[in-house]
């Protein structure tokens, strides 16, 4: 049982970087959007959500308002960031977003009666936790956090098999060849760049429950880079391939700490995981440059059911790489 | 049908198009010939407004459009192809192609407000998507990535999925170059075929024997200037397109 | 006043730490975020030579500086090399999954202690009776305009450097004139790795040597390499000064808990009002 | 399919490495295989990122504490102590995830080490898996009045040291000072109260500049400090931004009086800034008198054991004491488990009782069956209903590259005016 609840705890952390891990897909994976502002959304969905629902500082808003305000204020945000810097290319807009995440963290640090500031809030409510046991409430929480992964999910892959995810691998593909047959690039991008930000904020909700504190120091570019490195490793425009290769690390990364060692070297230990991750990452890259598990071709007629009868025969080099 | 009067265009201090003006009319299949850079892919991407000019006008159907925007030029019917046929390399030509035509479905409330809709546009445009490829003879390949095709089938993959917007004018980018001899032929059948069927051309390309073959009328272009302009056989006895030529290769 | 001389302080050191970052972002294409972890390399390889080894201090940041370099270009072919083929993406993240290792490596070797490297406290220099700044200092500031007019002379004079500036205006053109990309690519590599050793030891001379240091500087480098341009030295220098100076010159105005977000700032404000940086660099 | 399999293949690997471990009792201290009847006791606390340096000997305090009760004989008949080291890499996250760790893989009785965001983040989380949290330096007074239920600090709060800092300068005669803070959580809770108890006796704040860590210079923010011209700075930040920081100070010839946080006061800290600028530099920090017993003994064997002396601002001895009050209770309360600590913890360390000052002591007075009163190393741990201890003070000089203690005021200090 406790073993249980153990890993319920992971399995709830690991869902929640599965959760952002998913939403960056969406807009890093299947756009191609090289976004390294996800914990800024992350930090302002949580912050929102807080500042919502906790009395002081705060408005004291019941949860779900707070859930709702926490997605649309999000939105907002990322429509002011992606307007301003979504024009920008490839590395440019990498920094661009990295920046306005640092801005919002260093924002929140600093905004004693905005954010409490550093200090940060404590003693969060959880959803349902004056039901649920509290020995046990966190496999109700990892429960929680898997339905909401899987409702990501299904969202995320039907995205991608509809003409939509084929109009935003296109864009991915080749953004001037979309542009010359005529579509609105910049709306597309912006519209996808807000979803994704809203599901990264609706993450940050989720983060808070399992934090039951927030402070600014919660959302350094260690989580940027975590969700991305997930990604990478799972496979880029793959929804499977996310969710996996965000277990895989969270995974990979607890298991390293069982390793049995004497107290005196526990700080070599310490700095060994870090080798392991960064290794684990490298490796991954050197053989699977696709990642653990590649986006994968679909027909259109399958997907559209055209032709029932007839098998598709998956091409050669049939999975699409994502990563170059 | 396209007019371009004056047109020209700076890079740094650079004159990489000086004052050209030329005009293509309804059902003529015009080249654009000049050695490298000459300007001619600039022009095209002024033309198509991928990129905007330092002065001069563009007008389409009667219509200024200069100033307005690549997506809104194609709605009207103007549409280019590129030098590096590349397409979406990761996507199917089915997806090359599907993708071409405004789907409702491409949205992100559509997607999942409006499916019988989208299926209904999806089934019209993957008949219209498969007779196209039929009459390009890539139908068996439907299921292939783009990145799979040999070049000269990715110069017609690109011819396909422009014609899928229903253009009034194509500006085709080097549909020549790097095609061998046997699909260059049918690379003429197909433009030639497609003129008869109402369509308008501007075609650049290096490749002189092809354009003498297709075009109606020819400009030449050399350091971003319009040294000559005439029908084929003018040109390939006008002196200074001759000088240009020789001098570079 | 003061104010303009710590910019340029401030400003000297990000010159160092950001010209190799933008050296190889311009001949390899990606964003090597472990350049970061190589400051850490310098600074720490200095402290072997100095406190460990007990070289003097000038010929231990001279080995340093070497030692860094050498090792930077084993990593590069180790690490990066195998992998260019793969697209920037899996090059970006292959750098940043070597962050990683190095981080662990010297954090397992040093522990979390922090150290210095010793050195005296630097006196004031007079001029015309004021203080204007510290022997230290002024030290920093001569080093980088050595380092500033060395590169310049490397880059207008010899082969490699010729190379180097071709390849930076225009890739295809020098490969088809014939530059030993694999040299030249070396050579980058040597020089970059060098100067964030340098980098590293500078900073680890006015602070102390931290772990944290490498992710610290790697936020500030990247602000300064955009602003520039990319991949164009000049225009580096000229953003590592413009970033620096803002930031120490802020603190008259606004908070100075905002400092580091200045450069962000200045970041955003550039690429919105310039896309391209300061100076014309010509994306692929 | 072969990729499949190889993502099949590594969660597999990791699953079974967590869970396969996780049946097992974890890390075991010095190698050493743990017996079934081993009673675990984490230490949860940032082994890497910026904790790091506060860290690591307090590795070594708690290493001491286990060591001395397990050569006495251990508690309850026989049952040996045994830690488990976990690092948050100084994150919440991390603190979170270590704790289910601690709580639920290694069944560990207490968790001792948390930082305050991270104690903060326990705090629900502790009285219902019951296993308390203990801290010996998370300092802030946002903790002052919401512990007391299986979370507790030996740590003083940031709010009695900045009282007594407070009046120690008014006292002295300092009317008007400036503050370098840094900008988190823990220099920023420091200077909190500090602040409002200096105003409030008649002190002024000429200025305040917050700082944040790991710059290249912060010439500008010293200038903005010699601007106001003070006598006396109050300096509230880490050992990592301290010579950069002090240094320049010097160069620049400001020749002001300092006060720093009593987190740097270590040996380390003289270390990295130089004797020549560190001369002189004064903090007050909650510590034992020197020429306490317990103090001194806890020092000697500090030393013995590990060839290094033990630095006062990294609260060793707080450690310390709260890992041998931990094994006390257990023994008074007869069972090896998070909740008995919770229940007697306050019985073993707070009058009534007889005042012992080892584990032995104690142990052996437990079993004769008397009520005990524990006095620690770092203090006579007294825990208030908020679990929080008042601790005695010391004013500290660094006179010769060496803190030297200057004045020792006793817990009763802030009480007298």
């Amino acid at each position: 049982m406790d073993i249980l609840v153990f890993l319920s705890g992971l399995i709830a952390l690991g869902g929640i970087y599965a959760m952002l891990a998913v939403s960056l897909n969406v807009n890093g994976g299947m756009l191609g959007l090289w976004d390294l502002g996800v914990v800024g959304y992350f930090a302002v969905g949580a912050y929102s959500y807080t500042l919502l629902t906790h009395d002081s500082p705060g408005l004291g808003m019941p949860m779900i308002a707070g859930v709702i305000g926490s997605v649309v204020i999000t939105g907002l945000l990322s429509l002011f960031i992606g307007y301003t810097s979504l024009r920008l290319q490839s590395e440019y807009l990498l920094i661009t977003t990295f920046a306005f995440a640092e801005i919002i963290r260093i924002i929140a640090a600093n905004e004693e009666w905005l954010t409490n500031g550093n200090i940060g809030i404590f003693g969060l409510d959880r959803p349902f936790q004056d039901f649920i046991p509290g020995t046990i409430y966190m496999l109700f929480f990892a429960g929680l956090v898997l339905v909401v992964l899987a409702i990501y999910y299904v969202f995320a892959q039907k995205l991608a098999d509809s003409p939509m995810g084929r109009y935003m691998r296109a864009i991915r593909e080749n953004e001037q060849v979309t542009q010359s047959i005529g579509k609105k690039i910049f709306a597309t991008k912006l519209k996808v760049f807000i979803l994704s930000s809203c599901m990264v904020g609706l993450a940050g909700c989720f983060y808070v429950w399992y934090m039951s504190i927030i402070a600014p120091n919660m959302f350094t570019s260690a989580i940027t880079f975590t969700v991305w490195t997930a990604l990478v490793l799972g496979g880029m425009g793959n929804n499977r391939g996310a969710v996996v290769g965000a277990f895989v690390l969270i995974l990979v990364q607890e298991a390293t700490r069982f390793i049995p060692v004497p107290a005196e070297y526990s700080i070599l230990l310490a700095g060994l995981r870090q080798f392991i991750s960064g290794l684990m990452l490298i490796l991954v890259l050197r053989f699977l440059p696709q990642g653990l598990i590649a986006e994968k071709f679909k027909s259109v007629e399958k997907l559209l059911n055209f032709q029932q009868n007839s098998m598709i025969i998956e091409p050669k080099g049939g999975r699409r790489n994502a990563a170059s | 049908m396209l007019q371009v009067k004056a047109l020209s265009k700076n890079f740094g201090g650079v004159q990489a198009v000086k004052n050209v003006s030329l005009e293509v009319n309804k059902g003529e299949i015009v080249g654009l010939i000049g050695p490298n850079g000459a300007g001619k892919t600039t022009l095209f991407n002024m033309v198509s407004l991928f990129l905007s000019s330092n002065s001069g006008e563009i007008t389409f159907l009667n219509e200024k459009i200069d100033g307005s925007t690549p997506e809104a030029v194609v709605k009207r019917g103007l549409l280019r192809t590129f030098q590096t046929p590349v397409g979406f390399p990761k996507l199917s030509l089915l997806e090359n192609l599907m993708v071409v035509p405004p789907n409702e479905g491409e949205g992100i409330f559509e997607t999942f407000l409006k499916r019988k809709t989208i299926v209904q546009t999806e089934q019209k445009n993957y008949e219209k998507v498969c007779s196209l490829l039929r009459q390009f003879n890539l139908y068996d390949k439907r299921n292939e990535l783009a990145e799979n095709l040999s070049a000269a089938e990715l110069k017609l993959l690109e011819l396909c999925r422009q014609l899928m917007a229903d253009p009034k004018i194509m500006l085709l980018d080097e549909p020549a170059s790097g095609v061998n001899p046997m699909i260059l032929d049918k690379m003429v059948d197909h433009i030639l075929r497609l003129r008869d069927e109402g369509m308008t051309f501007l075609v650049i390309d290096h490749n002189l024997g092809f354009i003498y073959r297709i075009c109606d009328r020819i400009y030449c272009l050399a350091n971003g200037e319009l040294i000559a302009s005439g029908t084929p056989e003018e040109i390939s006895n006008n002196e200074n397109v001759k000088s240009v030529y020789l001098g570079v290769s | 006043m003061d104010y303009v001389v710590y910019g340029i302080i401030t400003g000297c050191i990000l010159i160092i730490a950001s010209i190799g970052f933008s050296m190889v972002w311009k001949t390899e294409n990606f964003l090597n975020i472990a350049h970061g972890q190589l400051l850490l390399i310098g600074a720490y390889m200095a402290y072997l030579f100095k406190s460990v080894l007990n070289f003097p201090f000038a010929l231990a940041m001279v080995c340093s500086v070497i030692a860094t370099a050498v090792l930077g270009l084993l990593l590069a072919k180790v690490f990066y090399f195998p992998v260019r083929k793969s697209g920037i993406l899996v090059l970006l993240f292959t750098s940043i999954g070597l962050s990683w290792i190095i981080y662990g490596v010297i954090q397992a070797i040093v522990g979390p202690e922090i150290r210095t490297f010793g050195l005296e406290t630097s006196k004031m220099i007079d001029v015309f009776g004021r203080q204007i700044m510290s022997a230290q200092e002024l030290f920093i500031i001569v080093v980088s305009l050595i380092c500033v007019i060395a590169l310049h002379f490397v880059l207008t004079k010899t082969k490699n450097g010729k190379g180097f500036r071709a390849m930076a205006e225009n890739r295809d053109l020098a490969q088809i004139r014939g530059i030993n990309s694999r040299q030249l690519s070396n050579y980058v590599w040597l020089i970059s790795s060098g100067l964030a050793g340098l980098a590293g030891i500078l900073l680890a001379m006015t602070g102390t040597l931290n772990m944290e240091l490498g992710w610290q500087q790697i936020l500030i480098i990247m602000s300064v390499v955009i602003v520039g341009g990319m991949g164009n030295i000049y225009g580096t220098m000229l953003a590592a000064l413009i970033i620096g100076l803002s930031m120490d010159i802020s603190t008259v105005v606004i908070p100075t808990s905002y400092r580091t977000a200045i450069a962000f700032v200045i970041v955003i404000l550039v690429l919105l009002i310039r896309p391209q940086g300061l100076s014309r660099g010509g994306t692929a | 399919m072969k990729k499949i399999s190889l993502i099949a293949v590594s969660i597999v690997t990791a699953a079974t490495l967590l869970t396969g471990c996780a049946s097992s009792t974890g890390g075991s201290a010095d190698g050493a295989k743990a017996s079934s009847g081993d009673i675990n006791v984490g230490f949860l606390a940032g082994l890497t990122g910026w904790l790091g340096p506060f860290t690591k000997e307090n590795i070594n305090s708690l290493l001491l504490a286990k060591e001395e009760i397990n050569e006495a004989g251990g508690i309850l008949d026989g049952k040996k102590i045994n830690t488990i080291d976990v690092d948050t890499a100084s994150t919440v996250e991390g603190a979170i995830k270590g704790y289910q760790k601690l709580v639920n893989a290694d069944k560990a009785v207490v968790a001792i080490g948390p930082e305050t965001e991270s104690m903060l983040a326990l705090l629900k989380e502790a009285p219902k898996s019951e296993v308390p949290i203990m801290s010996a330096f998370a300092g802030s007074t946002e903790l002052d009045e919401v512990g007391g239920n299986y979370a507790f600090r030996t740590a003083a709060s940031d709010s009695t040291i900045g009282e007594v800092r407070a009046k120690v300068l008014i006292e002295s005669g300092v009317k008007e000072i400036a503050i370098m803070v840094g900008n988190y959580e823990g220099a920023q809770s420091d200077v909190h109260r500090f602040k409002e108890t200096y105003e409030k006796l008649g002190g002024k704040i000429l200025e305040e500049v917050t700082f944040n860590p790991g710059q290249n210079t912060y010439n500008g923010e010293l200038k903005k400090i010699a601007k106001a011209n003070p006598k006396l700075v109050y300096y509230s930040g880490g050992i990592d931004t301290a010579p950069s920081i002090f240094k320049a100070a010097k160069q620049r010839g400001y020749a002001w009086e300092w006060y720093i946080t009593p987190d740097v006061a270590v040996q380390e800290f003289i270390d990295v800034i130089g004797k020549d600028v560190a001369e002189g530099i004064k903090t007050i920090i909650a510590m034992e008198d020197e020429n306490n017993q317990a103090f001194k003994r806890f020092n000697e064997n500090y030393e013995a054991r590990f060839k290094a002396k033990p630095s006062g601002g990294y609260y060793n001895a707080n450690t310390y004491d709260l890992l041998i009050a931990s094994a006390l209770a257990m023994q008074a309360a007869g069972e090896a488990s998070g909740s008995g600590i919770n229940e007697k913890i306050r019985e073993v360390t707070n009058p009534p009782g007889k005042q012992v000052t080892t584990f032995e002591e104690g142990l052996k007075e437990l079993k004769a069956g008397n009520d005990i009163d524990y006095q620690g190393a770092s203090g006579p741990i007294d825990f208030d209903e908020h679990g929080n201890v008042i601790s005695t003070n010391a004013l500290m000089e660094v006179v010769d590259g060496q803190w030297k203690q200057v004045e020792f005021f006793t817990a009763d200090y802030i009480k007298e005016d």
